[in-house]
């Protein structure tokens, strides 16, 4: 059962998104939603299955494992394994999707049925690539949950959609080959020294590198993930993505898409080559702390709320960079956290700003102000989800940044200052958004009747809020959970030996 | 043992031909003709896999019978039937009661390629290569009342006129310098004087090079695609190319092109301006034959990338995009013969998902698939050649290669984007959606299955052309009087 | 009869290739233009010939019937296109005007 | 393997009710939230009456049982929960209660308690009362998590708490744009504290291992002295921020714009004052670290003088109490700089009864003239309002520190006579701040309550207003009478009971600073009353540059708004289309451009094509050369 | 050396000189004509008196003269040749003189290098030997250009037909 439950996890969005697609043809939106919305909760089962079946086993190894042959001549396999770190990151996306799926139905009134394909399509990649321990299965997986989303975006999205989808197109797929580049050096490399070709991530795991040539593939890998997480200097895609895409599109992207870079730094980046990693670690930092502060700075000047959302997304993003490569245990912990509040509390503010959107017609925060007495209910979640994502201790974001600021403590106080100082900016921009948007004077463009939050909408703000909640007062169910585990576990060889 | 043949494809195209010109000149029938067409370029095909019928021992090498030439040749009669479906005969001429010539041309294309491909001496090379440009430059000028048909078939035989000559020259230089005139490169380190020979070799290889349209010899190839129709125009992106580039191959294959050379040098700078200069250039493209001609030899380029990267990968490699471009290409072209046959303009391609989503999901299949993005067979296709290049240590042509594919999707993209989004406001259509003929929808459906069956189960192809080798040039014994 | 020398013929050749090409390039009638390559590929000729008195093969010669049957077709072939390009209405010869393709 | 949250319920009683004690706000808080404003007011003022009350009542009892309890010199941990354990770094949830988070707790519960009381009538007829008071006893739970706590990451929850209470409470009124900026500005500037606090905790954390403060205060002693000075000079800034010391005082007059309530509980009685019972808490440490105490000191001295010189020609009367305030907080922080861990918190708590007292009363005046805030414009409230009269003499008289009488008179000699032992000039500073506090409060006195008629003063304060004033009043004057110098009378009922934390008391002083420290305040009575007596013309408020500047907050203000808030705004600004972008952008450009030019090569004449053919093989031939 | 060799050479460039520079198409096609002579007799002195046939009766008598038909077709008048005088102006010359003076640079270059051994040069290879040759291994050559041809003729054939409203 353990055994195809990995698979399955792949498997299931992708079927059911067809047989959404199928059941939307007619034109009704409703039935593709329902056959969506049973997909996702089939998911979850199975997904909460495997999290029991884990649990049992202890945390730090490899839960469970999948493995199939796809192309042998080549050394390519169909291999899943899953570990704690898996599991959180399956987790989030599992909880993402849930929001991107129940709010569709206010802005996709046509074509659903494709909608929900191209939806569980990504998720379905998404997942895949959260598990995939073959390089080149897990290549495939990182280029594939993009196209999806390419045509939701496209389809679905804002003015200037266009423009935004060709440049996170050409960033991410460009930084993708250069991946490519580095997994195929990686497997030569291997190849040359064992004469078997395999793209194995725990052989390969054991090759023996000189240090330039493995300084190198290393930098394939990471630039291809500091891209998609976005690092700065190569976050100029993600503004203009995030603004130019559909609430569904946003919410995945900033809550679980950017969340793969993470993944892979920590996967393919530390774990892969912790020599490399740590000579790289001092410039990865910095830049990290660069992204904290520039990108809070800019997110100040936004007038565009989904884009101020975005830069803050970008400067959230610059703490896991900081503990991914802080190289200490409590920065690493940090970092996971980090991933999994930020995807809560960015997706959340990703679907005010949407909702935002939908009931005002705009994203210009000038033409907003004063719409607290209009909406009290959504306003008070827009509260809590600003102080979230500005690190009120409690919340999710705290934990996260606090642990990455202390992992980074123990390397460079220099950094940690300047991190800290990222705080403060953070605590400007987010009341910058509220002061904009809900306190102040009533705007009159905005006097339009802005009605009740749906049942929807106030199910997935307030899981959210619950579970930032369970996160910022009781993390250590999700810290001891998402211990990486390493490609040269001693159990999981024993295991495999057998 | 040294004994010569004719392969079993080339003899059957030869008979097949002749049959045909017999059958027209018995009573000109269109329709029986194209599925006679059809009838010899499946026999030819069947015949590939059959063991040679005549020999002649005791002669000299013309052709070899290697698994290379088998799956080129297989590869090019492929998609000359493609071509076959796809042509209507209202667009190939005016007057289709004369378009049985155009079946008799394709047949004799397709018998040059095949020729070219399993050729051994720069004889039968030579004569395999004019038969397919002769051939081509009737199909190119086959609606010969169209200024553009003629303007075109004239650029194209004034260049190639020029690349033959060149060519031969070259031919004619190592001729002179080693006295052979087997089809292989010649070994220049065993000659008294090498640069001779390493002039001819380069002489040649601007032959080639413009056949195969990689930059600068590039110029002619958006002229043609957009002065001819869809089905000739897809004939001289694909089949020609897979054509020439299979020959190149051979001619290569005895000499090691990882030690740096003057050709090897020339070979790696083509590959990069051509990877560069045809993604740039077709980025900027507003004419959709314009920008597929840009994709196109990029396309090459990436191949040379393949070319240049040694066993086990760099034929097998080759092999694998060979097929994957041709299955592409072949797509995109059918679909807009299919569909939009005057779409030039990309502006006409707005909206395609609204007012026909199949053909635009399968267009779009088909530039993800050129783009190289999963789950098409394009990825796997570039997947492998960058594993070739890597293997060979191929850094400054991987890295261009990576920059010009992200020039490259750019435009591909672009392309699935104008199909996705409705018409700018006043820009007024004019040309008119049509309904693709059976066997065109027939060609669709089955190219796009390929490209998704392909890329997400590479493995039947990949053992297909891991196990193809190029067999050496046989060194002839001297063509002796007997 | 005196020994030839075939490297002076190969140097003749090389001379006649270029001002074959030459020709193309300088010349915009296209009449002139497929003359120069019927020169380009006289001049490929001389060299096989040369090549074989070098090698003493016949080899040479086989090749430069070849070449003159492919001379001769694709003359005949661009002829016709310059013939009928003229019937369909093109008004000159110039290579360089009139073009349509392009750009 | 899992641990299992350790969630040591106490067996005692103490260890039970402390959790109520944050639970009971904490809970009116989540319910009147969960509610949004369906409630009546009526049910909600009840709610918030029974559930401050049961706090109040649970920290009583609680405070009375650890007293009378075994462990009442040493302290009570109860470890809730482990809230994040990393490698040997762990963090718990825990409270602990010893004599000195005894006291405050019972400020903030009682004190608290109080206030709200009063708060139910004075915001009775608000729409938005639900919402006031989910924020009020959020704030209320949050000040009493930052009390107990025992680890400093779980002081600092209630740290930020307290901040984003204190932020939505000044922005409760977010009609007024102000009132939002205003509230913006509280957090941002405090934030800069909490960072400062943060990387305190980091560098303490890091050199000890823990954050539990027992631990800290035991294990932190042996850390590096330059570890140690660097770390309590950034909790130090945390602190100074969270009590608007100069220079993050900024923040502390715009937040009157907050309902005065807001002002008597956040900005007067507890938050501002959080600093110093942070830095009194980590005494130990700090006192090992003679240059932050020194730092301390000199904050707390320039802040009682630049204070109190600006109170003293606000016309805004909330501004003036709220200067007042961080001039007396400036004495707690020259107290805590001077070692003299009891001053400053005996002068915490009376300050909590007067100043809770005065904004009370202040708050009263407003809702009678129709929320009128300029003295002058007020005038003969005397007659109007006695009781509330009464109310804010008694305050201000101990604010002014008169004598014998007022609360405010012990607990500043206190500190007068700690601070001339470090030196005579923080003594001299301190005392002449003291003389212009008697100055600037009856300068309000006397314009406020005496004189003519300047606005009409209509209704009645009501008994819920009324109690809490006179429950205060009662303390601003009885509270001091708990601890007094030896030279009056022998009652040390305040050191002894915080003497096993803080350690004892220091040695007294002589008489002649207790005289001198008792007519200064009666001379600034005296000179208040010569310029501001009631005349026959209304009294105007002074005008020139200079005194424009003193009450802009000696040009803070504008200094910051210009070396920091506009050059960072401006550039953002400038930069709002990200610059990096740009380099984006003309590679794309580039790109096009190429593209442009080599399609340009295509120009259709056969001629040029055949060139560039020629031009390729002769370039490849000069590589055969 | 062989003077006499050199001497066709230097015909043979000669008046392929001045066919290319011909403003009349029948001059030039004439110059060729004279090109093709001397080449024909260069093959001659080189061994090869059967290739010199075929240069002569094929090269000379068939594709020229399908040259000259073309030419008489077309009918080319004064304006064209003034036209073709104005082409040849100065600057017209440089580019494509500079490439095809490095293409001849370079090549003479090559070839000079080259030390060319006479091997058994001298007996002419004649008609017996071309033809035991070609119909002995390149037997299948033989039969493949007769496939190029077809394929030219049926272009030919193709491109001059005449279709649509004309005819």
């Amino acid at each position: 059962m353990m055994m195809f439950a990995l698979p399955a996890l792949v498997l299931i969005p992708f079927l059911g998104g067809f047989a959404a697609w199928i059941a939307g043809l007619r034109g009704a939106t409703r039935p593709a939603w329902a056959v969506s919305l049973v997909t996702l909760i089939l998911m979850l089962l199975v997904l909460v299955n495997v999290t029991l079946a884990s649990l049992s086993a202890g945390t730090g190894g490899w839960f469970a494992h999948f493995s199939m042959p796809w192309i042998p001549l080549l050394g390519i396999n169909l291999r899943f394994d899953l570990d704690g770190l898996g599991l959180v990151m399956l987790w989030l996306n599992a909880l993402i999707s849930f929001p991107c799926a129940l709010l569709s139905a206010r802005n996709v009134s046509e074509r659903a049925g494709l909608f929900h394909f191209l939806l569980l399509s990504t998720i379905a990649g998404i997942n895949g690539v959260f598990m995939a321990t073959d390089l080149f299965l897990f290549f495939f997986f990182w280029e594939l949950m993009l196209l999806p989303l390419f045509g939701i975006i496209l389809i679905w999205g804002d003015a200037g959609r266009q423009r935004a989808v060709l440049k996170f197109f050409l960033f991410t797929q460009g930084s993708g080959l250069l991946m490519l580049l580095a997994i195929l050096g990686l497997v030569i490399v291997n190849a040359q020294r064992t004469s078997v070709i395999t793209f194995d991530y725990f052989l390969l795991s054991q090759t023996a590198m000189i240090t330039p040539v493995a300084g190198v593939l290393m930098l394939g890998f990471f630039l291809a993930f500091a891209v998609k997480l976005p690092m700065v200097p190569f976050h100029a895609w993600l503004p203009d993505t995030y603004a130019a895409s559909p609430a569904a599109a946003s919410i995945l992207l900033s809550g679980v898409l950017a969340k793969t870079g993470g993944y892979g730094m920590i996967r393919f980046v530390v774990m892969l080559f912790p020599g490399p990693a740590a000579h790289l670690a001092p410039v990865a930092m910095t830049l990290g702390v660069v992204g904290i502060l520039y990108c809070a700075w800019l997110a100040v000047a936004q007038s565009d709320i989904k884009r101020l959302i975005a830069y803050s997304s970008i400067s959230h993003l610059g703490f896991i960079l900081l503990g991914v490569f802080s190289g200490t245990r409590i920065g690493m912990e940090g970092a996971i956290a980090q991933m999994v509040a930020h995807g809560l509390s960015t997706g959340a503010l990703f679907v005010i700003a949407g909702l935002l959107e939908d009931r005002l017609g705009t994203r210009d925060m000038a033409k907003m102000g004063g719409l607290w007495p209009a909406m009290p209910q959504f306003s008070a979640f827009a509260m809590f989800f600003a102080a979230a994502s500005l690190g009120l201790p409690g919340l999710g974001n705290f934990v996260g940044e606090f642990l990455v600021l202390m992992g980074t403590w123990q390397v460079s106080h220099t950094m940690t200052f300047f991190a800290a100082a990222g705080l403060v900016l953070s605590s400007v921009y987010s009341l910058t958004m509220m002061l904009r948007v809900f306190f102040g004077p009533r705007r009159s463009e905005a006097s339009s009747p802005l009605g009740a939050l749906s049942v929807p909408h106030v199910a997935v703000l307030g899981v959210a809020a619950l579970l930032l909640l369970a996160l910022g007062v009781y993390p250590q169910p999700v810290l001891n959970l998402s211990v990486p585990a390493s490609p040269h576990s001693v159990s999981y060889a024993q295991e495999q030996a057998q | 043992m040294s004994f010569s043949f004719l392969p079993n494809a080339v003899l059957v195209l030869c008979l097949g031909s002749l049959v045909q010109l017999a059958a027209i000149s018995w009573r000109r029938h269109v329709a029986r003709d194209a599925v006679l067409c059809v009838i010899v370029l499946l026999a030819s095909l069947a015949s590939i896999m059959l063991p040679t019928f005549l020999i002649m021992t005791g002669s000299l090498p013309l052709f070899s019978s290697d698994s290379w030439g088998s799956y080129a040749g297989a590869l090019i009669i492929l998609s000359v039937i493609a071509i076959v479906l796809m042509s209507r005969h209202g667009a190939i001429s005016a007057d289709p009661s004369v378009n049985s010539e155009y079946f008799i041309l394709l047949t004799l294309a397709t018998l040059g390629g095949v020729a070219m491909t399993c050729a051994v001496n720069v004889i039968s090379f030579f004569l395999g290569l004019e038969t397919l440009s002769l051939s081509l430059l009737g199909l190119i000028a086959f609606r010969n009342e169209r200024l553009d048909a003629g303007e075109a078939a004239m650029k194209y035989l004034l260049l190639s006129g020029v690349a033959s000559a060149t060519l031969i020259f070259g031919f004619a230089l190592i001729f002179a310098e080693t006295g052979s005139l087997r089809f292989a490169m010649p070994d220049l380190s065993h000659l008294p004087e090498p640069m001779i020979g390493t002039m001819g070799v380069i002489l040649v290889l601007t032959g080639m090079f413009f056949k195969l349209s990689a930059v600068p010899f590039h110029l002619w190839l958006a002229d043609v695609l957009e002065g001819t129709t869809i089905p000739v125009a897809s004939l001289v992106a694909v089949t020609s190319k897979i054509a020439l580039f299979a020959a190149m191959l051979r001619y290569f294959s005895s000499v090691n092109l990882g030690v740096p050379s003057a050709q090897v040098n020339e070979i790696l700078i083509v590959a990069v301006l051509s990877m560069l200069g045809g993604n740039l250039m077709a980025v900027v493209q507003t004419d959709l034959r314009r920008l597929l001609a840009g994709s196109s030899i990029a396309h090459v380029g990436y191949l040379l990338v393949a070319f240049l990267s040694p066993q086990p990968f760099g034929v097998a490699s080759a092999a694998f995009y060979l097929a994957a471009y041709a299955i592409s290409t072949l797509g995109v072209f059918a679909i807009m013969n299919g569909v939009l046959p005057q779409g030039r303009d990309i502006r006409e391609w707005h909206g395609l998902f609204r007012r026909k989503p199949a053909a635009a999901l399968a267009m779009s299949i088909m530039l993800i698939s050129l783009a190289g993005i999963p789950p098409a067979v394009g990825f796997f296709a570039k997947f492998y050649i960058v594993a070739a290049g890597v293997s060979a240590h191929q850094i400054l042509l991987l890295f261009v290669l990576i920059l010009s594919s992200t020039i490259g999707l750019f435009y591909y993209l672009r392309l699935i984007l104008i199909m996705l989004t409705p018409a700018p406001e006043g820009y007024v259509s004019r040309a008119e959606l049509s309904m693709p003929t059976p066997a065109n929808a027939t060609l669709i459906a089955v190219l796009a299955c390929a490209t998704l069956v392909l890329g997400i189960v590479p493995g039947a192809l990949v053992d297909r052309s891991q196990g193809i080798v190029v067999t050496p040039v046989p060194i002839p014994v001297h063509s002796t009087i007997p | 009869m005196n020994a030839a020398d075939p490297n002076g013929a190969l140097i003749v050749a090389v001379i006649l290739f270029s001002l074959g090409a030459l020709g193309v390039l300088v010349r915009r009638n296209l009449l002139f233009m497929l003359m120069s390559t019927e020169v380009m590929l006289n001049a490929a000729c001389l060299a096989f010939i040369a090549a074989g008195n070098r090698w003493h093969l016949a080899d040479g010669q086989v090749m430069f019937i070849m070449i003159v049957a492919f001379a001769a077709a694709e003359s005949a072939v661009g002829l016709a296109i310059i013939l009928r390009m003229h019937a369909a209405g093109r008004a000159t010869l110039d290579a360089d005007t009139g073009n349509r393709l392009g750009g | 393997m899992t641990p299992i949250p350790a969630i040591v319920w106490g067996v005692s009683l103490v260890a039970t009710l402390l959790p109520l004690v944050i639970a009971c706000p904490l809970f009116v808080s989540i319910i009147l939230m969960l509610t949004g404003g369906k409630l009546p007011a009526r049910a909600t003022t009840l709610l918030v009456g029974a559930g401050m009350g049961l706090c109040a009542l649970f920290a009583v009892i609680s405070a009375y049982s650890f007293l009378t309890g075994p462990d009442s010199l040493g302290a009570l941990h109860v470890v809730l929960w482990n809230w994040m354990q990393v490698g040997n770094f762990t963090a718990q949830i825990a409270l602990s209660l010893d004599r000195l988070s005894l006291v405050m707790m019972l400020v903030v519960s009682c004190v608290g308690f109080l206030i709200l009381v009063y708060a139910c009538a004075y915001m009775y007829d608000d729409p938005d009362i639900a919402r006031f008071f989910a924020y009020m006893t959020l704030f209320v739970a949050s000040m009493l998590l930052l009390v107990l706590a025992s680890d400093l990451l779980a002081v600092f929850v209630g740290w930020e708490g307290v901040g984003l209470c204190s932020y939505l409470l000044i922005g409760f009124w977010y009609g007024e744009q102000a009132n939002a900026v205003a509230a913006r500005k509280a957090f941002v500037v405090t934030r800069v504290g909490d960072a400062l606090f943060l990387l305190g905790m980091l560098l303490m954390a890091t050199a000890v291992g823990s954050l539990d403060i027992p631990t800290l205060l035991a294990v932190g002693p042996h850390a590096p002295s330059t570890t140690l000075t660097l770390g309590m000079f950034l909790l130090l800034g945390g602190a100074m921020a969270k009590s608007a010391q100069v220079p993050l005082q900024t923040w502390l007059p715009d937040a009157m714009a907050g309902p005065t309530p807001v002002s008597a509980l956040i900005h007067a009685a507890t938050m501002v004052t959080a600093g110093v019972y942070l830095l009194a808490r980590l005494h130990g440490l700090f006192v090992l670290t003679p240059a932050a105490m020194l730092a301390c000191a000199v904050v707390g001295f320039v802040t009682i003088l630049l204070a109190a010189g600006s109170a003293l020609v606000q016309t805004d009367i909330k501004r003036i109490l709220a200067y007042s305030t961080m001039s007396q907080l400036g004495y707690m922080y020259l107290a805590l700089g001077c070692g003299a861990w009891h001053a400053a918190m005996f002068h915490l708590v009376t300050h909590a009864f007067f100043k809770a007292l005065l904004f009370m009363a202040a708050g009263s005046i407003i809702l009678r003239v129709h929320h009128e805030q300029d003295i002058f414009k007020m005038g003969g409230l005397r007659k109007d309002m006695p009781w509330v009269f009464t109310a804010f003499l008694i305050g201000s008289a101990a604010l002014a520190g008169l004598p014998l009488i007022t609360a405010g008179y012990f607990s500043k000699e206190l500190i007068l006579g700690s601070a001339y032992e470090v030196s005579p000039i923080f003594w001299a500073g301190a005392l002449f701040g003291a003389f212009l506090t008697s100055i600037y409060i009856f300068r309000c006195v006397f314009i406020v309550f005496w004189g003519g008629h300047r606005t009409h003063a209509h209704g009645r304060s009501g008994m819920a207003m009324a109690l809490p004033m006179a429950i205060l009043s009662v303390l601003a004057i009885a509270g001091g009478w708990m601890e007094m110098p030896d030279a009056i009378a022998n009652v040390h009922i305040f050191s002894n009971l915080l003497s096993p934390v803080l350690g004892a008391l220091p040695q007294e002083h002589g008489t002649s600073l207790l005289i001198v420290g008792s007519l200064v305040p009666i001379a600034g009575v005296t000179i208040a009353w010569t310029l501001w007596r009631p005349r026959d013309v209304a009294p105007t408020p002074a005008e020139s540059p200079a005194i424009a500047t003193l009450r802009a907050d000696w040009g803070f203000d504008t200094l910051y708004d210009r070396i920091f808030v506009r050059p960072f705004m401006v550039l953002a600004h400038l930069n709002r289309r990200d610059f990096i972008d740009r380099f984006y952008d003309l590679i794309a450009a580039l790109t096009q451009g190429s593209g442009q030019a080599i399609a340009r090569l295509q120009s259709g004449q056969v001629r040029r094509y055949a060139g560039w053919i020629a031009a390729g093989t002769v370039a490849a031939l000069c590589l055969a050369v | 050396m062989n003077i006499v060799l050199e001497l066709y050479g230097l015909i043979a460039i000669g008046a392929t000189a001045l066919a290319i520079t011909r403003t009349i198409p029948v001059h030039g096609l004439l110059y060729l004509v004279v090109s093709l002579l001397a080449l024909a007799c260069m093959f001659d002195e080189l061994g090869a008196p059967f290739a010199a046939m075929l240069e002569i009766i094929v090269y000379a008598g068939a594709i020229i003269v399908l040259f000259v038909f073309v030419v008489m077709m077309i009918n080319l008048g004064q304006p064209d040749q003034l036209r073709e005088k104005g082409w040849f102006a100065g600057g017209a010359w440089i580019g494509p003189g500079v490439i095809a003076a490095l293409l001849m640079g370079l090549l003479v270059y090559g070839t000079q290098r080259s030390t060319m051994a006479v091997g058994t040069a001298g007996t002419p290879i004649g008609p017996q030997q071309v033809g035991l040759t070609l119909y002995g291994p390149y037997i299948l050559t033989v039969e493949l250009s007769s496939f190029l041809l077809l394929a030219g003729l049926v272009s030919a054939y193709h491109i001059g037909r005449r279709i649509g409203g004309k005819s």
